[in-house]
């Protein structure tokens, strides 16, 4: 735990950079010749999209690691991860529905992906209200971990729902599974790879930021009772 | 200043067809401590929930000074206490939100200073931060009793309160109903204890078949 | 006395809503309940237009209902509604202080509920807003009011969720109907008024100014 | 074992049944729902068919959600739920326990719901009716299971029931589209089988065979 | 036979960053029946419910005969019984339902004669056929410790038994103690009151900072 902290300013530096460089590569994209100047959310959507999955991801890892070795280092990354991915999940929906109004002409359509990733908002906020609902910390650590492990299920359901069933929205176009339809090629990826590598790196960073403030305040709640119970 | 006086005339209380108290009549003064006997089911902490207007009153009357606790409950309440079986207090709050929620609802006009001083006086001084949900039965139980030093009640009504506290947590107790004694006060106290009474000035009555008499000793069984 | 309506207030919400996220449950709640809504009827275009009024009241009393349980719950726990009564206040007074801290809550859901119902079905009615809600906020009077005393009702009965659901629905059905019309009047002629929006409030003054009244007698044992 | 598991299931539901009629109390909600949604859709014939299966699957979805708030209530006076981990019987065996109870009493519920909801609705599928049961049966046993592992979850938390509903809500959302979709099918058909029906029993499996375990790991202290 | 025997070795407990207990030794033998003392909070109950299984031992091992009770929870629960400070009772069963429902959890054997015997013994025949939420205070005991009779453990864990008795109801306990003493169980109690435990043959504790020693004379304090 202390490792990771201490990584931690680092990590922020590099994000900053990282989060430079792609700024820079997304504004000297290409113009899309159908979708316009909009395209360049693409470059929020998709990266934040696949951090929302990612950060549940981590977030079952966590909860197993819990239950499994009782480690508080376990649960405090649990009680960090979830904010953090609410956070990108909220992005996702949001920019999608930002994209989606030109693109669709509707701010929203009730197509699996689209749902899922609703549900999966939902989720986050659940943990989070669980975790802030529990007075006893153990009690809290295990109800969120399990609860965290049922919510998995959500994940494939989100990930193949544009193969599984015929959506509106964009089928899967960069990785092993795009087939169908049109691919993301030529002068669009390098910035999308960049941006998504960004994402990472700020994920990883808000989460241990979190997870510091988390670890202070325990540990000043105990100094302060250890300084009560004594004078 | 007149001397307060609780008066309770004929008291009667079914619950469905169980006569549980018949006939009761109590009555003390400024300063007495009256201490109910009795076995298990007899009727004491029915009748001391008649006393705190919890219950509604069936027959039979009673008055603390002017204020008919039949008719004009509200009044009455905000001259009396009850520290029952249970601690009425609200596990996720701490003891100060728990006695600052006390203050304003009964109207207290004791400042914050003055309720820490009565949790500290409980010894419950390095817990004040945490919600009391955790705490030990003796602990709860200080915290309730610790409402007494914030409010001024005139009638003091207590269920059993020796129980869970320790041998300090008793000669605190003790210590607060003296006190409270000699300034005027009035105290009905339902208990099992002789022992932890007998440290207390005060007048001893056993219920015993819905019926209140006074007893002659102050050791009974 | 405004003072302590206010203090239970704010234990039962606010306090609650400083540091935990009740809010945002409930908030995702009803969206939750939406989703669920969609996936069960699956409406088109034109249909969502016509069910938007059915769905933002079946959203806002499944919510409510929901938040209803929350409102004795903390009183549960060693005895802590007993000790309500017991303070000076007159009944009215708990009562209201329940009721406004459930509104707030209600109320706050509402306004973020409105426009995402909005967005997730697709509807273009923005302009409407102010006066939809104004008639959800009517409602929830009502429907709060209700809610509060037939949780009081039913709170040492067992299977209290479900008997208070019971008991809540079909004096609810009224009320709901007369908003689901007036909402319906409002979306096609852009005008608020008209016989369903007087027998909203109707319901309202009788409920409002019955329960109060009805708690008084419902806790008094 | 299997006796003791007989025995919680009787507890919670045949004791309660024989004195107090939660059945009645739930079947009557139920049909409460289905008037709040009539007045609120008033759909018209060809519509009301294909909205039968929503219909139905939300309002055994809120019905057994107003249920699970009960089953942990009774646990709760004196410590019940303590004496219960006291037991020598493994932690799955009172999930069963909880389970089968509330599983009979949804069942009860939906053999009387059924036929309600197509003369309420007037809609003539009569002979699919075992069919539909079926489903629902299947369905609620992924429900139930689900439900009680997260009641026991939210059993210590505040706002109980608020939190109940917003984690039930979207962990049950996939097995509720299965459902309604496996039911269009039906009714559209006459025939149980397809995908939706598989997913349906993959959704069953995981849920019936995760829950015990994460119950298990809950109540451990 | 072999003679039963506890043995606690080197337990530590702590609740967050609280130290409770720390190397508590404690070792009982069959008839022997240990009384801890201790300042309220001094961590009694957290010790008897560490023995009791209900919290996870964190240090040190202990076992009872050959069961190790940390990691053999399920069968060590079948050999003893544990009466806390709260009843374990539900309030909505009357007594023969309350102990039957405890004899099918705990696989005990007894018939259905010997629970109304037990019931009889504990003085409340009267009341058997009631639900027991409004029996009182010392009722609920008496049922709770009614309980001893109808299983046969080898340890018995006693949390401040003796509140809420009357006088009768505590020579009515001490006889079962003591019976059960002369039988080679093992008795663990917490107790403030040095009075009524002096009748019983016993062995005083003494618990302070998390530190646990025995204690020189029988009277403490
Ligand atoms: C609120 C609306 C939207 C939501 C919730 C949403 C959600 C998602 C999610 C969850 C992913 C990542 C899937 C995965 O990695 O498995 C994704 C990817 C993507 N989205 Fe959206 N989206 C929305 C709207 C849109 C719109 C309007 C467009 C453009 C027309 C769009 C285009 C894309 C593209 C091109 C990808 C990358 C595809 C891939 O590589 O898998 N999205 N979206
Ligand atoms: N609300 C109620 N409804 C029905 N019966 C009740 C109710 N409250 C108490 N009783 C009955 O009244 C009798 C007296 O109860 P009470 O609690 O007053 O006894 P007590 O003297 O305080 O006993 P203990 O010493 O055990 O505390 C009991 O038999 C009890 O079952
Ligand atoms: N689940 C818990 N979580 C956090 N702290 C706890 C918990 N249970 C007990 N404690 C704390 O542990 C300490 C010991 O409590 P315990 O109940 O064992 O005391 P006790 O000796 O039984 O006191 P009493 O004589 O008042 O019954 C107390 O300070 C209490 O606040
Ligand atoms: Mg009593
Ligand atoms: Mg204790």
């Amino acid at each position: 735990m202390k490792r990771l902290i201490a990584m931690n300013r680092w990590l922020g530096w590099l994000t900053l950079i990282l989060l430079a460089v792609s700024l820079w590569l997304v504004f000297n994209a290409p113009i899309d010749y159908q979708q316009g100047n909009s395209v360049r959310i693409l470059y929020i959507h998709v990266p934040s999209a696949k951090m929302a999955l990612f950060v549940y991801l981590a977030l079952t890892v966590f909860s197993i690691w819990y239950l499994w070795k009782k480690s508080e280092t376990a649960d405090i990354l649990v009680e960090a991860s979830a904010p953090v991915g609410a956070a990108f999940a909220l992005v996702t929906l949001a920019s999608g529905s930002i994209w989606g109004k030109p693109m669709w002409g509707t701010w929203w359509a009730w197509d699996a992906r689209l749902t899922s990733m609703l549900v999966l908002l939902i989720l986050y906020m659940g943990i989070i209200a669980i975790r802030n609902g529990i007075d006893d910390p153990v009690k809290g650590a295990r109800a969120t971990a399990v609860l965290a492990i049922f919510g998995a299920v959500d994940l494939p359901i989100i990930h193949f729902s544009v193969v599984w069933w015929r959506t509106l929205h964009q089928p899967p176009s960069f990785g092993k599974t795009a087939s169908a339809g049109p691919a993301i090629t030529g002068p669009l990826l390098p910035p999308l790879l960049w941006m998504s590598l960004t994402f990472f790196l700020l994920g990883a960073y808000l989460i241990l930021l979190k997870a510091r403030e988390t670890q202070g305040r325990r540990t000043l709640e105990h100094l302060e009772a250890q300084r009560r119970t004594h004078v | 200043m007149d001397m307060t006086q609780l008066e309770a005339v004929n008291i009667g209380h079914r619950f469905g067809q169980r006569m549980v108290l018949r006939d009761v009549n109590l009555s003390v003064t400024a300063g007495e401590c009256a201490v109910l006997y009795g076995a298990n089911g007899s009727g004491k902490s029915t009748l001391l929930s008649l006393l705190a207007t919890r219950l509604r009153m069936q027959q039979g009357q009673c008055r603390l000074d002017q204020i008919n606790l039949h008719t004009d409950g509200e009044t009455a309440r905000r001259h009396l206490i009850f520290v029952g079986h249970h601690s009425h207090l609200y596990g996720h709050l701490t003891p100060l939100e728990n006695l600052l929620f006390f203050r304003d609802l009964h109207q207290c006009t004791s400042g914050r200073e003055s309720l820490i001083a009565a949790i500290t006086q409980a010894g419950l001084a390095p817990f004040i931060q945490q919600p009391i949900r955790w705490f030990s039965a003796g602990m709860k139980k200080r915290l309730a009793l610790a409402r007494i030093l914030i409010a001024k009640p005139k009638l003091l009504l207590l269920d059993e309160p020796y129980s869970a506290l320790d041998h300090e947590g008793i000669r605190w107790l003790n210590g607060i109903i003296e006190t409270f004694q000699t300034q005027g006060g009035i105290i009905v106290m339902a208990s099992h204890d002789p022992e932890r009474v007998a440290a207390l000035r005060h007048t001893p009555w056993h219920l015993n078949g819905g019926v209140l008499r006074p007893m002659g000793s102050p050791h009974p069984c | 006395m405004l003072k302590a309506i206010y203090r239970l207030a704010w234990k039962d919400v606010l306090a609650d809503f400083r540091h935990r996220s009740t809010f945002s449950s409930m908030l995702f709640f009803s969206v939750a309940v939406l989703l669920v809504f969609q996936a069960a009827f699956e409406p088109n275009g034109q249909e969502a237009q016509r069910l938007v009024p059915g769905l933002l009241w079946t959203t806002v009393l499944f919510t409510t209902l929901m938040g209803l349980g929350r409102v004795f719950q903390s009183e549960e726990e060693n005895g802590a509604f007993e000790g309500l009564l017991l303070t000076p206040l007159p009944r009215g007074a708990i009562f209201f202080g329940k009721w406004l801290g459930n509104l707030v809550l209600s109320l706050m859901v509402m306004i973020m509920l409105i426009p995402l119902t909005l967005i997730l079905f697709n509807v273009n009615i923005w302009i409407h807003i102010p006066m939809l809600l104004a008639l959800l906020l009517l409602g929830t009077m009502g429907l709060t009011a209700l809610g509060v005393l037939l949780a009081a009702m039913t709170q040492t009965a067992r299977s209290r969720e479900t008997l208070l659901a019971l008991l809540l629905l079909p004096l609810v059905a009224p009320l709901l109907i007369a908003g689901v019309q007036a909402m319906t009047e409002v979306i096609n002629t852009g005008t608020l008024g008209g016989p369903w929006l007087n027998l909203l409030l109707i319901f309202d003054a009788i409920y409002l100014s019955l329960a109060p009244w009805g708690f008084g007698w419902l806790v008094e044992e």
